[in-house]
């Protein structure tokens, strides 16, 4: 226990005060420098360290595929993907989807929804759970991203990566998460078990949504970085090392809606702690990725 | 280095066809909404009074 | 044959931008209807009464 904690502290410790933050801040910038820039690489180095928030989303735009690997093609295709944001923005305009009081994130939604050719036939229709999935992430996009047009890039770039690439990997999770916590605390599985509330936990919030809506922003975008670049399988280990952190409190609900309700409301205040410590546990469960994407 | 400049224009050329596909969905999009207009004008049993009137106008 | 690449390329390059620019014009055109539509619609002195109708028919 005292090591465990001895060894955390340290970890949240260092990526405050950074000093391994200076190496790790100058071979990005090596990586950033080359003419062509290599995605496998910055795979790597994204699962390997935080992103230094200067360079987040740049490279969160060359992983999602925003912007080509050619430093001199990025000006030309965000420029593209300008005149796309507002062809749609006007054409919602034009048949009445949006006006100028529609937040944001609806009018990232509406933009998403043309584009993929899943636009309602009218206002009138409810949302469906995707559409609330979208919502949860562009709302804690919109926090980390200044810029409206590459908010919205991301946002749609990000939620087609989770419904690609990571679709069938995000539907084992909650298996994955139960095989985990069997290991790392059996005693916190049986009473989830006990209680009912294995099956209740919530999964959307935390492996649809990505923990949008569950984390505040700073630590998010730690978690997004593995996302991003590759693994959704850091999902799990929040999601256990948020049991762990809790446990106690957990521990003395003794109901499945108090449990999944507790688990929806987690404090803030520790939350950089937990996502450190969840990093760890994927290394010591997965090990170190080397060259994997 | 061919392959160099192969890759920077398939980079470019992506972003290029997704505006245009973009483009393509918003006529898609204006083309329903066309038919909804219409249907809500003809369906309406107030259409001839109304056509009357737009004549009038005219 | 480097040369003839970025020939391609740029070909390809002005084959989508002129699609896409035939799209806009038809894009262009269906608003102009849906806006008048629209128009239509709303300028009527009997719109009221059909709102009200829409509703109950929804």
């Amino acid at each position: 226990m005292a090591d465990d904690s001895q060894r955390n502290f340290r970890s949240v410790y260092y990526e405050k005060v950074g000093f391994r933050g200076v190496e790790e801040k100058k071979s990005l910038e090596i990586l950033l420098k080359d003419d062509r820039l290599d995605i496998e690489k910055l795979c790597t180095f994204s699962q390997r360290f935080p992103l230094p928030s200067m360079y987040r989303i740049l490279v969160w735009k060359v992983l999602l595929g925003i912007i080509p690997p050619h430093h001199k093609s990025h000006a030309l295709v965000m420029n593209y993907r300008k005149e796309q944001y507002w062809d749609i923005h006007h054409a919602l305009h034009v048949i009445r989807f949006i006006d100028d009081s529609t937040p944001q994130v609806e009018v990232f939604l509406r933009i998403h929804q043309l584009e993929s050719g899943k636009l309602p036939r009218n206002l009138a229709y409810p949302l469906e759970p995707e559409d609330e999935v979208f919502l949860a992430i562009a709302k804690a996009m919109e926090e980390m991203v200044e810029d409206p047009i590459e908010c919205y890039w991301l946002v749609s770039c990000f939620v087609n990566q989770l419904n690609s690439k990571h679709r069938d990997s995000l539907q084992q999770l909650p298996k994955v998460l139960e095989q985990y916590l069997n290991i790392e605390d059996s005693r916190l599985l049986m009473h989830l078990k006990a209680c009912a509330a294995l099956s209740k936990l919530p999964y959307d919030l935390w492996f649809k949504k990505c923990f949008a809506g569950c984390l505040p922003e700073s630590s998010l975008q730690r978690v997004w970085d593995k996302v991003i670049s590759g693994s959704c399988k850091i999902l799990v280990f929040v999601a256990l090392e948020i049991l762990l952190t809790f446990k106690m409190k957990i521990i003395a609900l003794t109901t499945a809606e108090k449990i999944t309700q507790f688990l929806e409301n987690i404090p803030q205040e520790n939350t950089d702690a937990i996502v450190s410590k969840a990093v760890d546990l994927w290394r010591t469960h997965c090990g170190t990725p080397a060259h994997s994407a | 280095y061919l392959e160099d400049v192969k890759i920077k224009a398939r980079g470019q050329l992506q972003a290029v066809e997704s505006r245009y596909r973009a483009q393509k969905r918003i006529t898609q999009a204006f083309e329903l909404e066309i038919l909804n207009l219409f249907g809500r004008l003809e369906n309406s049993p107030l259409k001839k009074l109304e056509d009357e009137k737009t004549e009038a106008a005219e």
